[in-house]
C-alpha cells in the first residue's frame, strides 16, 4: 500500500478524462449525462483519497456532498431529458441550440 | 467502455462496473463508509434512475444506431486530443509532487459523522436544500405537460400541422379525380 | 433741462411699445397720432432744450442726466445716462425734427397698408436707437443704440417680407453692417484693454496722455473704429447693402438716409475726435476711403435707372463727402453737411415716394416723365432739394456745406490737391445726376398717367423741407463772404477747429471754380438729357459696357459673391452632416462589428462551450507549469 | 432645509404625478405644475426675506445644510447654496414651470410617467446645482440622466431611439470618467488628511497635489464630463440629435438645463478644486471654444432642420462659455453666468417656438416653411424678438454676456477673442436665416391657416420675453449675487501664474 494514494489519484485523473472526453464526443444528452457522472466520481474519488491520505474525515464529507449533489443533478438532469424528448423528439445536443438567435 | 458503446443500456452496465470497483478502491482507501454509500447511491439508485429514463424513453437499438453514426473519428479525436494532453498534464503536476510514502489508515464513520455534523453543519444544511430543490424541481419539470411549447415552436407546429392538414385533404381529392 | 433727456428717446421708445404690445387692436387714427404723435412731441423737446442750451451754455458744455447703472462688473462700470453737448444738439434735432416730418408724411404714406401699426413700432424704435447712439454717454450705450438701428433698419427693409428679393436685401444690411459693427466692439475691447473705461469724455481726456501719437495701438483702435463707421455709413468696401435697402417703403429710405443710420458713422468718428486725431495714418484712410467712395457712387448713380436707386447711390456719396471732411480734419465742416444733407435729402426721398405712388409703384425713371405740370407741388420741392443736392451756387443749402468741404480738402493741414481735384469731380458728376434725373422725371412726355395726386398731409412736409433745404446753409457763411459761422460757432464747443496750412491761394477763386464745375455739370447734363438726345447717346457701345460697370455698382456685389458667399456656402454644405459625427459613427460600427465577431461564438452549441472551457483550463495549467 | 424641501416636493410630486395618472390621467399636469411652482417658491420666498443680508460682504454661502449619509465612507447629505447655485436654481425651476406647461397638450400618452421623469429630472439638475458632497453630485447627475433618457426614447420624434441612445453613451461616459476622478480625489485626499477619508466638497479644496501628472489627469476626468455636457466641439455630437428628437419640453430642458450643469462643474469644481492645472490648459480650452463658436454657427447655418439648426446655435453659444470660463477673468465669468441665463431663455424659447411651429405644420424643415408672419403675426414678432437674442443684440441679455466674455477674453488673448467676435457676424448669419426661411416671404399654400398663440402659449412666452428684456437692461442683480461665488474661481489661478 506505499503508493496507493498516488495511484488513486492517478485512476482518478484517467476517470476524469475519460469522462470529460464522453461529455465532448458524444451528442446524445442521456450519454452526456452519464460522463458527468463519471467525472463527478473521479472528483469524490481524488477527494476521498486525499482525505486518506492526510488521515481527515474532510475528504469524505466532501465525498458525501458531491454524492448528494451528483443525485440532485441526474434527477434534476433526468426530468429535463424527458420534456427534451418529449418536445423535441431528439436527444442530439446539436438540434437544441435554441439559446443562439 | 462506457464512453465507447452505442447501446444506452450497455453503457450503464458498464457505467455500474465502474462504480463498483471505485467503491472497491475506497474500501482499499480506508473509507468503508464511503464505500458502501457509493455502491448504495451510485450503483443503487442512480444507476437505477437511468436505466428508468432509458426505458420510459424507449432507447434501444435504433439509438444505437445512431450513436454509431455519430461517433466518427472526425468527431471525436480532436476534443479527445484535447483531454489527452489535459491528462498528461495532470499526470505531471501528479508526479511531480514530492513521493513521500504515506501509510493508509482507517477514517471511520463516527469520524465523519463527527465533523459533518460538527464544522460542515451549515453545508449540511445547504445541501438539505439543494436536495429539496432537486426533488421539486424535476417533480415540477418531469410533469408531463402536453402541448405547452415554446411559442416559437407552436407557430412552427401550427403550421406543420395545416400543412399536413392540408395534404390530406388534397390526397383525396386526387384520388377522386382518377378513380373519376 | 436734464430731467427732460429721457424724454426724448422714452417718447418714441413708449409709442413703440405701446404700437407693437396693442397694434393690432387699435385703429389707423390712432396708430398714426401715436406713431407720429410721440416723435413730434420729441421734437418739441429737443427744440426746447436746444433754446436752453443756446441761451445758456450748461456747466461742462453739455446736459446730463444719469438714469440708472447698467452694469458694474469687475473694473468696468456701465451707466445708462444721457449727455447732450453741442455736437449731440445738432444730432438729435436732426434726428428729432427731421424724423417729427418723416413720421407725419408715413401718417399718409402708409395708411392703406395693413400692417400699418408694425410700421409704425419699427419706425419709432428706430428713432429711439438712434437717439440713444447719439445721446449715450458711453460707448457701451452707444453699441446699443449703434445695434438697435441696424435691427430696426432689417425690420424696415423687410418690411414688405412677402417678396423674398426685399427680405434678402434686409439681411444683406444688417449682415454687412454686423461686420463694422463687430469691428466696432473689437475696436471697444482693445480701447477698454488699454484706458480702463469706456465713457467717452474718459476716453477723450484720457487718450491724449496714453496713446504717442501715431502709435501702433492708436492707429489700430481708430481703424477698427473706422470699419465700424463704414459698415453703418455705406463706405467702400461696405458700402453694398445700402443700394438694396430700397427695397423698403420711401419714408423709410428718407429715415435711414437722411437723419439716421447712415450718419451713425459720421457721428461716431466726429465723437472720437480725439482719438483720430492722435492718428493720422487713419485720418488720412478716412479722407481717401471718403474721396473714393464719392467718386465710385457718384459714377454709379450716373447710370442707375431706378428712381431710389439714384438717390441711395447720391447718399453713399454725399456721405464720402463728409468722411473726407472728417478725414482731412474739417471736424465742423462735416457736422455742416450731416445738417444741411439731411433736410435735402429727406425731401428728395419723400417726394420720390410720392412719384413713385402715384405712378403705380413704378420705379423706372425712363417710364416716367412730364410730371413738372402735373405734381406742380412735388416738382417745386423736388427742384429745391435737387439744387441743394447739386450744391447750386448761392441759392441752396448745399452749396455752403460742400463748399466748405471743398475748400479745407485743400486748405487743411491734412488736404492735398488731389483729394480736392476729386472731391471736385465728384461735384460736377452730382451735378450731372442731379440734373439728369429732373431733366427725365419732370420734363419730356408722359409716359406712366398720374393715378392720385398726394394727399396736403404728405405734401406739408415736403414744403416745410424744401424750406430748410434752401435756407439751412445760410447760417454759416464762408469766411470771405458775410462771415457768419453760428453753425461751426456752436460745434467748435466740441470740436476741434480745423489746422489750415500756410500760404493758401485764394478762398474765393475755390468758390468760383466749383461754382462754375457744378453749373458745366448742370449745363453737360441740359444738353445730354434734355429732349431725346440722350437717349441716342447711350446706346454707343463702350459707353454701354461702361454703364453697364456703373449699373451694377462696381461689380462689387458680384466680387464680394465669389469671393465670400460662394466658399462659405459650399463650406457649410459640404459640412452640413457634421464631419465629427462620422468619427463616433466610425466608433459605433466598428463595435457592432466586434459584437458581430463575438456573436458567433454564442451559437448554443454546448459542446463548443465546453470545448472552451477546456482550453482554458489547458492554457492555465500549461501556464503554471511553464512557470 | 430649504432645499431639502425644494427637491422633496419635485421627487415627491413626481411620483404622485404618476400614480395619479393612472386613475385620472389629466390630472398629472396639474400635480406636476403645481409641485414646480412650489419648488420655484420656496427658494424666491426665501430669497425675499433674506435679501438684505446677502449683500452683505463675505458671506459667500447663503444656506448650507448637511446630515450625515454614509458616514463609514465619509459621505454626507451635504446641500449648500451660493449666488452661483441660487441664480441657477431660478432658472431651473423658471424653465421647469414653463417645459410642464408647453407639455401641456403636447404629451398624450402616458402622462403620468411623463411629468414624473420630468419632475425628476428637474430635481436632478436641482440637486446638481447645491450638493456639495462630490458623491451627491453624482448622484443627483445620474438622477437627472435617467429620466432625460425616458423623456427622449419615449416620447420623442421618429428617430428618438437613436437619438436617445447617442445621449445616453456620451454623457454616461462622460458620468464615469468623472466617477473614477471623483475617487481619484477621494483617495488622494485621504491619504494626506491621514485616514480622513471625505467626500466632502469643502474639504476635498484644500487638497494639494504633490505631482502636477495627476492632478492634471484627475482634473481632466471633471473637466470631459463636463465638457461633453456643455458640449464642446468634438464632444458635441449628441446633442443635435437629442435636441432635435425631444420633445418640446425635453429640448427646453436640455438646452436650458442640462448644458448648463456641465459650465457649473467647471465654474464650481475644476477651477477651485485644480487651479493650477487647468490654467495650464487654458489656453487649449479657450481655443477649442472658439473652435465651438465658429464651428457651430457653420453647422447651423447648413441645417434645414430648425430644431437642429437652433441645437447648433447651441454648440455655438457654449463655446463661449467656455472660452469666459477659461480667461480667468472676473468680467469674464460674470458674462459666463450671465450666458448661461441667457442662453437657457432664448434658446429655450427658440425650442419652445419650433415646437409650436411643429404642432401646427407637423413639420421641422424649414424648406417647408415660409411666410408664416402673415398667419401668426405675435409669434413672428416673438421669434424675432429670440432670434435677435440670440444673435447678441443689445436690449436683451444676451448681448451683456457675450460683451463680458469677449472683453474679458480679449484681456487674455486678443487674438482668439477677435476670432469668437467673427461668431457674432456668423450668428446673425443664422438667426436671419430662420427668420427669413421660415416667416418671411411668401405664405405656403396649407389646406388650414395654422393658428396664432394660444392663451397658455402666450403665458410661456410673455414669461422668456420679460426674462430676457430684464437680463439686458438690468443686470447688476445677477451680478451681485453671484459675484461672491465667482471670487475662488477666478482668483487662484492669477496666484498659479497664468500666461
Amino acid at each position: 500500500m506505499t503508493d496507493s494514494v498516488n495511484m488513486v489519484l492517478m485512476v482518478a485523473t484517467v476517470l476524469f478524462a475519460l469522462g470529460l472526453v464522453g461529455v465532448l464526443t458524444r451528442k446524445n444528452v442521456v450519454f452526456m449525462l452519464i460522463s458527468v457522472e463519471i467525472m463527478l466520481n473521479a472528483a469524490g474519488m481524488a477527494f476521498v483519497a486525499a482525505g486518506s491520505k492526510w488521515q481527515q474525515p474532510d475528504g469524505q464529507v466532501m465525498f458525501l456532498f458531491i454524492l448528494a449533489m451528483a443525485a440532485a443533478e441526474v434527477s434534476v438532469g433526468l426530468a429535463l431529458v424527458l420534456q427534451i424528448y418529449h418536445q423535441h423528439k431528439t436527444m442530439d445536443v446539436e438540434d437544441l441550440k435554441e439559446l443562439k438567435d | 467502455m462506457v464512453i465507447t458503446r452505442y447501446h444506452p443500456v450497455h453503457a450503464l452496465l458498464y457505467l455500474a462496473v465502474s462504480f463498483l470497483s471505485v467503491g472497491m478502491i475506497f474500501l482499499s482507501l480506508g473509507a468503508p463508509f464511503v464505500a458502501a454509500l457509493e455502491i448504495i447511491v451510485y450503483a443503487g439508485a442512480i444507476i437505477v434512475l437511468f436505466i428508468f429514463v432509458v426505458m420510459m424513453l424507449n432507447l434501444g437499438n435504433e439509438t444505437a444506431q445512431q450513436e454509431k453514426e455519430w461517433l466518427k473519428p472526425k468527431v471525436w479525436l480532436v476534443p479527445s486530443a484535447l483531454v489527452l494532453v489535459l491528462l498528461a498534464e495532470m499526470l505531471l503536476l501528479l508526479f511531480s509532487g514530492n513521493q513521500q510514502v504515506m501509510q493508509v489508515s482507517q477514517v471511520d464513520p463516527r469520524k465523519v459523522a463527527l465533523s459533518l455534523y460538527g464544522e460542515y453543519i451549515i453545508a449540511v444544511e445547504l445541501i438539505g436544500f439543494l436536495l429539496m430543490a432537486g426533488i421539486v424541481g424535476a417533480a415540477h419539470i418531469g410533469k408531463h405537460r402536453k402541448p405547452s411549447l415554446h411559442r416559437f415552436l407552436q407557430n412552427g407546429d401550427a403550421e406543420k400541422e395545416r400543412a399536413s392538414a392540408l395534404q390530406q385533404e388534397t390526397i383525396p381529392n386526387e384520388q377522386t379525380v382518377l378513380h373519376d | 433741462m436734464n430731467s427732460l433727456l429721457p424724454y426724448i428717446p422714452a417718447l418714441p421708445l413708449f409709442g413703440f411699445v405701446i404700437l407693437s404690445l396693442f397694434g393690432r387692436r387699435l385703429s389707423k387714427p390712432v396708430t398714426a397720432w401715436l406713431g407720429a404723435g410721440t416723435v413730434c412731441i420729441a421734437a418739441l423737446i429737443t427744440i426746447t432744450v436746444a433754446l436752453a442750451f443756446l441761451q445758456t451754455t450748461p456747466p461742462g458744455g453739455a446736459y446730463s442726466q444719469l438714469l440708472w447703472s447698467w452694469f458694474t462688473v469687475g473694473n468696468l462700470s456701465v451707466d445708462i445716462s444721457l449727455r447732450v453737448d453741442a455736437l449731440t444738439l445738432v444730432f438729435i434735432f436732426i434726428i428729432t425734427f427731421v424724423g417729427a416730418l418723416i413720421h407725419i408724411y408715413s401718417a399718409f404714406f402708409m395708411w392703406h397698408d395693413r400692417d400699418m401699426a408694425r410700421f409704425f413700432a419699427s419706425m419709432n424704435l428706430f428713432v429711439c436707437s438712434m437717439l440713444l447712439l447719439v445721446m449715450a454717454d458711453n460707448l457701451v450705450l452707444m453699441y446699443l443704440g449703434w445695434e438697435g438701428v441696424g435691427l430696426c433698419s432689417y425690420l424696415l427693409i423687410g418690411f414688405w417680407y412677402e417678396v423674398p428679393s426685399n427680405s434678402r436685401a434686409a439681411n444683406k444690411a444688417f449682415l454687412i453692417t454686423r461686420i463694422g459693427d463687430t469691428a466696432l466692439l473689437i475696436g471697444l475691447f482693445l480701447l477698454f484693454k488699454e484706458l480702463g473705461t469706456l465713457n467717452m469724455n474718459a476716453i477723450l481726456q484720457e487718450a491724449p496722455r496714453h496713446f504717442t501719437t501715431g502709435g501702433s495701438n492708436i492707429v489700430l483702435i481708430t481703424v477698427l473704429l473706422l470699419v465700424g463707421g463704414m459698415g453703418k455709413s455705406a463706405q467702400i468696401p461696405l458700402q453694398t447693402w445700402l443700394p438694396d435697402a430700397m427695397a423698403g417703403p420711401s419714408p423709410v429710405s428718407a429715415l435711414i438716409h437722411a437723419a439716421t443710420m447712415v450718419t451713425a458713422g459720421v457721428y461716431l468718428i466726429a465723437r472720437m475726435h480725439g482719438l483720430f486725431q492722435l492718428s493720422p495714418v487713419t485720418m488720412a484712410i478716412v479722407a481717401i476711403v471718403g474721396a473714393i467712395t464719392l467718386l465710385v457712387a457718384g459714377c454709379s448713380a450716373l447710370a442707375q435707372t431706378d428712381i431710389k436707386r439714384i438717390l441711395a447711390y447720391s447718399t453713399i456719396s454725399q456721405i464720402g463727402y463728409m468722411f473726407l471732411a472728417l478725414g482731412v480734419g474739417a471736424w465742423s465742416a462735416a457736422v455742416f453737411h450731416f445738417f444741411t444733407h439731411a433736410f435735402f435729402k429727406a425731401l428728395l426721398f419723400l417726394a420720390a415716394g410720392v412719384v413713385i405712388e402715384a405712378l403705380h409703384h413704378e420705379h423706372n425713371i425712363f417710364m416716367m416723365g412730364g410730371l413738372r405740370k402735373r405734381m406742380p407741388e412735388v416738382f417745386i420741392t423736388f427742384l429745391a432739394g435737387a439744387a441743394a443736392l447739386s450744391a447750386l451756387p448761392l441759392v441752396s443749402a448745399g452749396f455752403f456745406s460742400k463748399d466748405a468741404i471743398l475748400w479745407y480738402s485743400w486748405s487743411s493741414a491734412g488736404g492735398s490737391a488731389l483729394l480736392w481735384f476729386m472731391a471736385l469731380v465728384g461735384a460736377f458728376i452730382t451735378a450731372l445726376y442731379s440734373t439728369r434725373l429732373m431733366l427725365v422725371v419732370f420734363w419730356g412726355d408722359m409716359k406712366t398717367p398720374v393715378h392720385q395726386q398726394p394727399d396736403r398731409g404728405m405734401v406739408i412736409p415736403l414744403v416745410i423741407l424744401a424750406f430748410f433745404s434752401i435756407t439751412a446753409g445760410f447760417i454759416e457763411w464762408p469766411h470771405n463772404m458775410i462771415h457768419l459761422s453760428l453753425f461751426s460757432d456752436h460745434v467748435q464747443q466740441v470740436l476741434p477747429g480745423t489746422v489750415m496750412k500756410e500760404n493758401l491761394p485764394p478762398e474765393w477763386l475755390f468758390q468760383a471754380i466749383a461754382a462754375v464745375v457744378t453749373l458745366l455739370g448742370v449745363y453737360l447734363g441740359i444738353t445730354l438729357y434734355y429732349g431725346k438726345s440722350g437717349v441716342r447717346w447711350q446706346q454707343s457701345p463702350p459707353l454701354a459696357a461702361t454703364r453697364e460697370f456703373f449699373f451694377s455698382g462696381w461689380k462689387f456685389d458680384q466680387l464680394y459673391n465669389f469671393i465670400f458667399v460662394k466658399p462659405f456656402l459650399f463650406l457649410t454644405r459640404i459640412n452640413k452632416s457634421d464631419v465629427i459625427d462620422r468619427m463616433y459613427n466610425g466608433i459605433a460600427q466598428a463595435s457592432l462589428r466586434l459584437n458581430g465577431w463575438f456573436s458567433v461564438s454564442q451559437n448554443g452549441s454546448l459542446r463548443l462551450y465546453i470545448v472552451g472551457v477546456l482550453a482554458g483550463i489547458l492554457f492555465i495549467i500549461t501556464l503554471q507549469l511553464l512557470l | 432645509m430649504i432645499l431639502v424641501l425644494m427637491i422633496g416636493v419635485l421627487l415627491v410630486g413626481g411620483l404622485s404625478c404618476w400614480l395619479v395618472a393612472q386613475r385620472y390621467p389629466l390630472m398629472g399636469r396639474w400635480i406636476a405644475l403645481i409641485a414646480v411652482i412650489i419648488a420655484f417658491l420656496l427658494p424666491v420666498g426665501w430669497y425675499i426675506q433674506h435679501a438684505p443680508g446677502i449683500t452683505a460682504v463675505g458671506k459667500n454661502w447663503l444656506i448650507d445644510y448637511q446630515v450625515n449619509w454614509i458616514p463609514a465612507f465619509g459621505i454626507s447629505f451635504h446641500l449648500a447654496m451660493d449666488g452661483l447655485s441660487f441664480i441657477l436654481i431660478l432658472l431651473t425651476f423658471l424653465l421647469g414651470a414653463l417645459s410642464v406647461l408647453c407639455s401641456w397638450n403636447e404629451i398624450r400618452e402616458k402622462t403620468g410617467f411623463y411629468f414624473f421623469n420630468l419632475l425628476w429630472t428637474l430635481a436632478g439638475i436641482a440637486g446638481v446645482f447645491v450638493a456639495m458632497d462630490l458623491f451627491l453630485f453624482y448622484f443627483f447627475w445620474e438622477v437627472m440622466l435617467v429620466p432625460m433618457y425616458f423623456l427622449i426614447a419615449i416620447w420623442g420624434d421618429f428617430n428618438r431611439r437613436y437619438a436617445a441612445y447617442k445621449f445616453f453613451i456620451f454623457t454616461q461616459t462622460g458620468g464615469l470618467l468623472m466617477l473614477l476622478a471623483i475617487l481619484a480625489l477621494y483617495f488622494i485626499h485621504g491619504q494626506q488628511s491621514g485616514g480622513q477619508y471625505t467626500f466632502d466638497y469643502f474639504a476635498l479644496l484644500n487638497t494639494t497635489f504633490s505631482n502636477d501628472v495627476t492632478a492634471r489627469w484627475i482634473m481632466l476626468g471633471f473637466l470631459i464630463a463636463f465638457v461633453i455636457k456643455l458640449p464642446m466641439v468634438p464632444l458635441h455630437n449628441w446633442l443635435p440629435d437629442a435636441h432635435s428628437e425631444a420633445p418640446t419640453a425635453g429640448s427646453l430642458i436640455l438646452a436650458g438645463l442640462l448644458l448648463k450643469t456641465g459650465a457649473y462643474g467647471i465654474i464650481r469644481f475644476v477651477l477651485p478644486l485644480f487651479p493650477e492645472a487647468s490654467a495650464s490648459i487654458a489656453w487649449w480650452a479657450m481655443l477649442l471654444g472658439v473652435v465651438g463658436i465658429v464651428y457651430g454657427a457653420l453647422l447651423a447655418f447648413a441645417q434645414t432642420d430648425l430644431k437642429r439648426l437652433i441645437a447648433y446655435t447651441s454648440v455655438s453659444h457654449m463655446g463661449f462659455v467656455l472660452l469666459g470660463v477659461f480667461a480667468f477673468r472676473e468680467i469674464a465669468l460674470q458674462g459666463v453666468v450671465m450666458q448661461l441665463l441667457t442662453h437657457g431663455v432664448s434658446t429655450g424659447a427658440l425650442f419652445v417656438l419650433a415646437g409650436m411651429l411643429k404642432e401646427r405644420l407637423h413639420t421641422r424643415d424649414i424648406n417647408h416653411m415660409g411666410g408664416l408672419w402673415t398667419a401668426m403675426p405675435h409669434m413672428g414678432a416673438l421669434a424675432m424678438v429670440f432670434v435677435m437674442a440670440s444673435l447678441g443684440l443689445p436690449f436683451l441679455g444676451n448681448f451683456i454676456a457675450e460683451f463680458l466674455i469677449l472683453l474679458g477674453a480679449f484681456d487674455v488673448s486678443p487674438v482668439l477673442a477677435i476670432i469668437a467676435s467673427a461668431g457674432l457676424v456668423l450668428s446673425a448669419l443664422y438667426s436671419l436665416r430662420i427668420m427669413q426661411k421660415v416667416f418671411q416671404g411668401q405664405l405656403q399654400p396649407i389646406s388650414e391657416q395654422p393658428r396664432d398663440l394660444s392663451v397658455r402659449e402666450w403665458i410661456i412666452m410673455a414669461c422668456l420675453t420679460a426674462a430676457i428684456i430684464f437680463l439686458g437692461l438690468y443686470p447688476q442683480p445677477v451680478f451681485d449675487v453671484v459675484k461672491g461665488a465667482l471670487i475662488t474661481s477666478y482668483q487662484l489661478p492669477v496666484a498659479g501664474g497664468f500666461n
